[in-house]
């Protein structure tokens, strides 16, 4: 059996962040991987997992895939489209959304995210995109997770900036701030998965097939703690990437 | 009462230099035919406001017609970076507001109610708070916490494209409504451009479908592709492909200014713009027919 | 997954002795025959909230399921008083709670937002705020003058009555609005009725059309007629005539106890109410046919 | 000519508030005797007026005499339908609304009504019902008008319980609220015209034809004081009686 070695980073981070849906999640999510993790997951033991896209798309059944958040095929077929500001008040402010996708240029150990710049604020190394709906997805959705891969300058002990928060400086900080949702619960990437302990710091609780502990280790920028209790991730199976390559994107866009 | 003028009298009339500018349309319907002919009257010191820039304020911040952008997200949706409003934020020639997502439309939803703010629950993130004094906070009454708010948005102009609309600009929308129901009733003056111009009766019979009414329309303009290259859902589908050489085009501002010149200051208005993109973008743009089941109102 | 049951089943599961309960619908889509089941199932204690409590809760009132109503207008609408309501309110026997329309569809608007409270413009009326501690202020951070702000207002359960609805609880809804989709959200339960239950394809034709999305729904009940006396748009008529019978029954308990005898605890559901109004009845609420223009998605 | 007493208070009451709408106005009005007056303006000298009703209806063409504020004939055909909080937030507290309609059972010296309670809210005499939309409709619509029959318990000096606002106690009182409407412009009764001075005080300011100074005093609960300028209005024209009696209300359920 070589199937472990059969699929590349992206599919390894798609099948694994799929894995972690549940039937009946309702997810707020974007286009890209996370789009691709629900579509996977809905093929497989999530049938009931619902979408919401922020553009105000609940529900959608593309048929063909989406190359923006905005795409007309996400609307055509669709079971509601409502206004953004509905969006942000009636579901994820309200509470009705289980799951968030959150991305960004930095993730510090304690899973705050940065998507807004590089260096200083008023002056700027880099001026990346900033928010859109991620502080509030961050703060409101049940559980968040974040799909990236593992480089150490995505990796500081410190984001430059918080565009959307984890556990903030760890401890009881992300509680004492009244925000409703648990936070960031797994951070997915091309090596394993990373998971806040009771601190909120994030430790290594899984690695993917044929990856070692050292190898994070240097693509972190922390001391990294690994779990007790850290596991091996089951590799893909052929199934899964099969409706990946063949189903879900068969232009291999984003795999 | 008839409102409707061409695109070039609508923008004479109604935008004017260090207007706050809101071209609507989160994703879909976004009015690139107006912004266009903004560019091509050389107005100037515009505030721009978008939840997403997008191209659209990409182009215009490399035309010079602004000297500011409120934004939430400034990216090329399904692409990446907004090179023109990135280049300029990182040389310090342009000034930037800068929002999430829902603070951006909780402005527009308190501009749009007559509201002095809106407030919104805790987010936990507050080093965007601290570098912009419109977020402030306010003591939740019933139980002593404190709140978010953010102060109303009110345009001084939004221009809102739609399917179709009477000539009074009494307006049916569908698909992704965005932020762009809001911007029309947060702004002092509004320019409706619309897919059709249809007789009222249409409006008329399907009253739930009128998202904007005609009385906080200034201007009725017909221009079919308005959108282009975002989209207009039932009409034509979104210009990919031109979002990814845009990436490229934004690269530089000599490539940026060839196609300023070819595609906006050489053209006279969108039927040319329209004509110019040739069979193959109108063969590849189209998009079949999938109706909705109609409704009974019922004949009372 | 398919949340279709019997009302007699939803309001068993779903309505409980001291809920407070939304049944929706402003003027339009009363969700008549929930009210009517409750009562059969003699539900005790509720706090019946509703912008105007209508003929559906002065029959629940007289019928003792209420401990308090609240409410922003009191009327039996286009006829004149609420008799059973008011008389509860003289007599000293029912708990009540006070609001402007626009506080009380704020309160909802908060509920249904997760927000802590909604802010409006001063109206300089202040009877009504010092005699409801609901009613109290913050001060605007921008301008430091007072706002008057209401909290969130959050049922145990909704009712919402819609024209069309698939199994899982996604519906169609057109006419008035009212605070219908508000209540649905602000609502911790949602039992849905409807006129029609159709294929998820008719749903999925019209996405800007669903109001309600089935995830917060908790019962979808079949009940056509549903919301007579009011109507449904397209469906069936006002019953105008009986809003105006009813100044007549509600003059005395003897005789509103005579008509929930026999329209309410003699009756099995709503199919048989119905048919017990008769052709008469039925013919004179026919609606006839008048269709939207349907619109063009686009198939991508 | 014996015109002027060929029409009865009602018509007398609807044909002077049909005047006093002017052509363009965006009218927020109920069923009744208001709903008359804005269709007798359409059909005369105010063909632009539109009707808002709190319902959410927008330029409603009703094909029958509504009955309610919620009768179906409002919406099959009108331009736009919306939801009571888009109603009450984007047209009337943003400032879309020209004109108000308002009633109650008391209205006061300075134009205050009380349409919630006769005696103590409390434990009251005589329970009313209350405010519905007339709270923010007479604070919020740049002009107000106020249609009522002439009687001496319907205008006290001080009404019992100020449901919503005229001119308070007079002077800049309203002012001071921070209100963005003007307030009561105009009260029509089927004896003449009361409007505000100056000190916010309802005054006399025309008389119906026949009707005399001394009538009006003894139907009104305060020293009424008459206007300088005081007239006496145009009697009903046929072709305005000929409109409502033949198109508005052949059942005579309003007149």
């Amino acid at each position: 059996m070589t199937d472990e070695l059969n699929y590349n980073p992206s599919e390894l981070m798609v099948v694994n962040a799929a894995r972690l849906l549940q039937d009946g999640d309702v997810v707020f999510v974007g286009v890209g991987i996370p789009n691709l993790a629900c579509n996977l997951a809905m093929r497989t033991h999530a049938p009931n997992l619902q979408m919401i896209y922020e553009a105000g798309v609940i529900g959608a059944q593309p048929s063909r895939l989406p190359l923006s958040i905005g795409d007309p095929t996400l609307v055509s077929g669709a079971l509601s489209v409502c206004s953004m500001y509905d969006i942000f008040t009636l579901y994820l402010q309200r509470g009705n959304v289980d799951v968030g996708f959150l991305g960004g240029a930095q993730i510090d150990q304690y899973g705050n995210i940065n998507a807004t710049v590089i260096g200083d604020y008023p002056n700027p190394k880099v001026r990346l995109p900033g928010s859109g709906g991620s502080m509030e997805i961050a703060a409101w959705a049940n559980r968040c997770y974040i799909i990236t891969p593992h480089q150490k300058r995505r990796f500081p002990a410190r984001v430059d900036f918080q565009t959307s928060i984890g556990f903030l400086s760890g401890g009881d900080a992300r509680k004492k701030t009244g925000v409703r949702g648990a936070g960031p619960e797994v951070i997915v990437t091309n090596l394993g998965l990373m998971q806040p302990n009771q601190d909120g710091e994030l430790v290594l609780t899984a690695l993917h097939p044929g990856v070692s502990f050292e190898q994070v280790q240097e693509n972190t920028g922390w001391d990294l703690k690994q779990s007790e209790t850290c596991t091996v991730t089951e590799p893909p199976k052929q199934e899964e990437l099969r409706i990946l390559r063949e189903e879900l994107d068969p232009g291999r866009i984003y795999i | 009462m008839t409102k409707q003028m061409s695109m070039k009298d609508a923008i004479r009339k109604y935008v004017h230099d260090g207007d706050t500018l809101y071209a609507s349309g989160f994703t879909h319907l976004i009015p690139f035919a107006a912004s266009h002919e903004i560019i091509r009257q050389g107005i100037k010191d515009l505030v721009l406001a978008r939840a997403t820039p997008d191209l659209i304020y990409d182009q215009m911040v490399a035309a010079g017609c602004a000297r500011k952008v409120v934004f939430s997200y400034m990216g090329n949706p399904g692409v990446g970076s907004l090179r023109r409003v990135r280049a300029a934020i990182e040389a310090g020639t342009l000034e930037w507001e800068e929002y999430s997502h829902f603070s951006m439309i909780s402005r527009l939803q308190a501009g749009a109610s007559g509201l002095p703010f809106m407030p919104m629950k805790a987010t936990g993130a507050s080093d965007l708070a601290d570098q912009n004094p419109n977020y402030q906070k306010v003591t939740d009454p019933y139980t002593g916490e404190a709140v978010v708010v953010v102060p109303p948005l009110k345009p001084d102009v939004a221009v809102v494209h739609v399917q179709r609309a009477d000539a009074e600009g009494n307006a049916h929308v569908w698909g992704i409504l965005g932020e762009q129901r809001l911007a029309a009733f947060a702004a002092t003056r509004v320019i409706l451009t619309a897919e059709e111009i249809v007789d009222q009766s249409v409006i008329r019979s399907d009253p739930n479908r009128t998202l904007i009414p005609g009385m906080i329309v200034d201007a009725v303009c017909h221009v079919p592709y308005c959108a282009h290259p975002s989209y207009t859902q039932g009409y034509h589908d979104r210009d990919n492909q031109f979002y990814l050489e845009w990436d490229q085009i934004s690269k530089t501002e000599e490539s940026v200014g060839e196609y300023l010149r070819e595609w906006v200051y050489d053209v006279p208005d969108r039927a040319a713009y329209w004509e110019k993109l040739g069979p193959e973008v109108h063969q590849r743009l189209t998009a079949g027919a999938r109706l909705s089941e109609p409704v009974n109102y019922g004949d009372y």
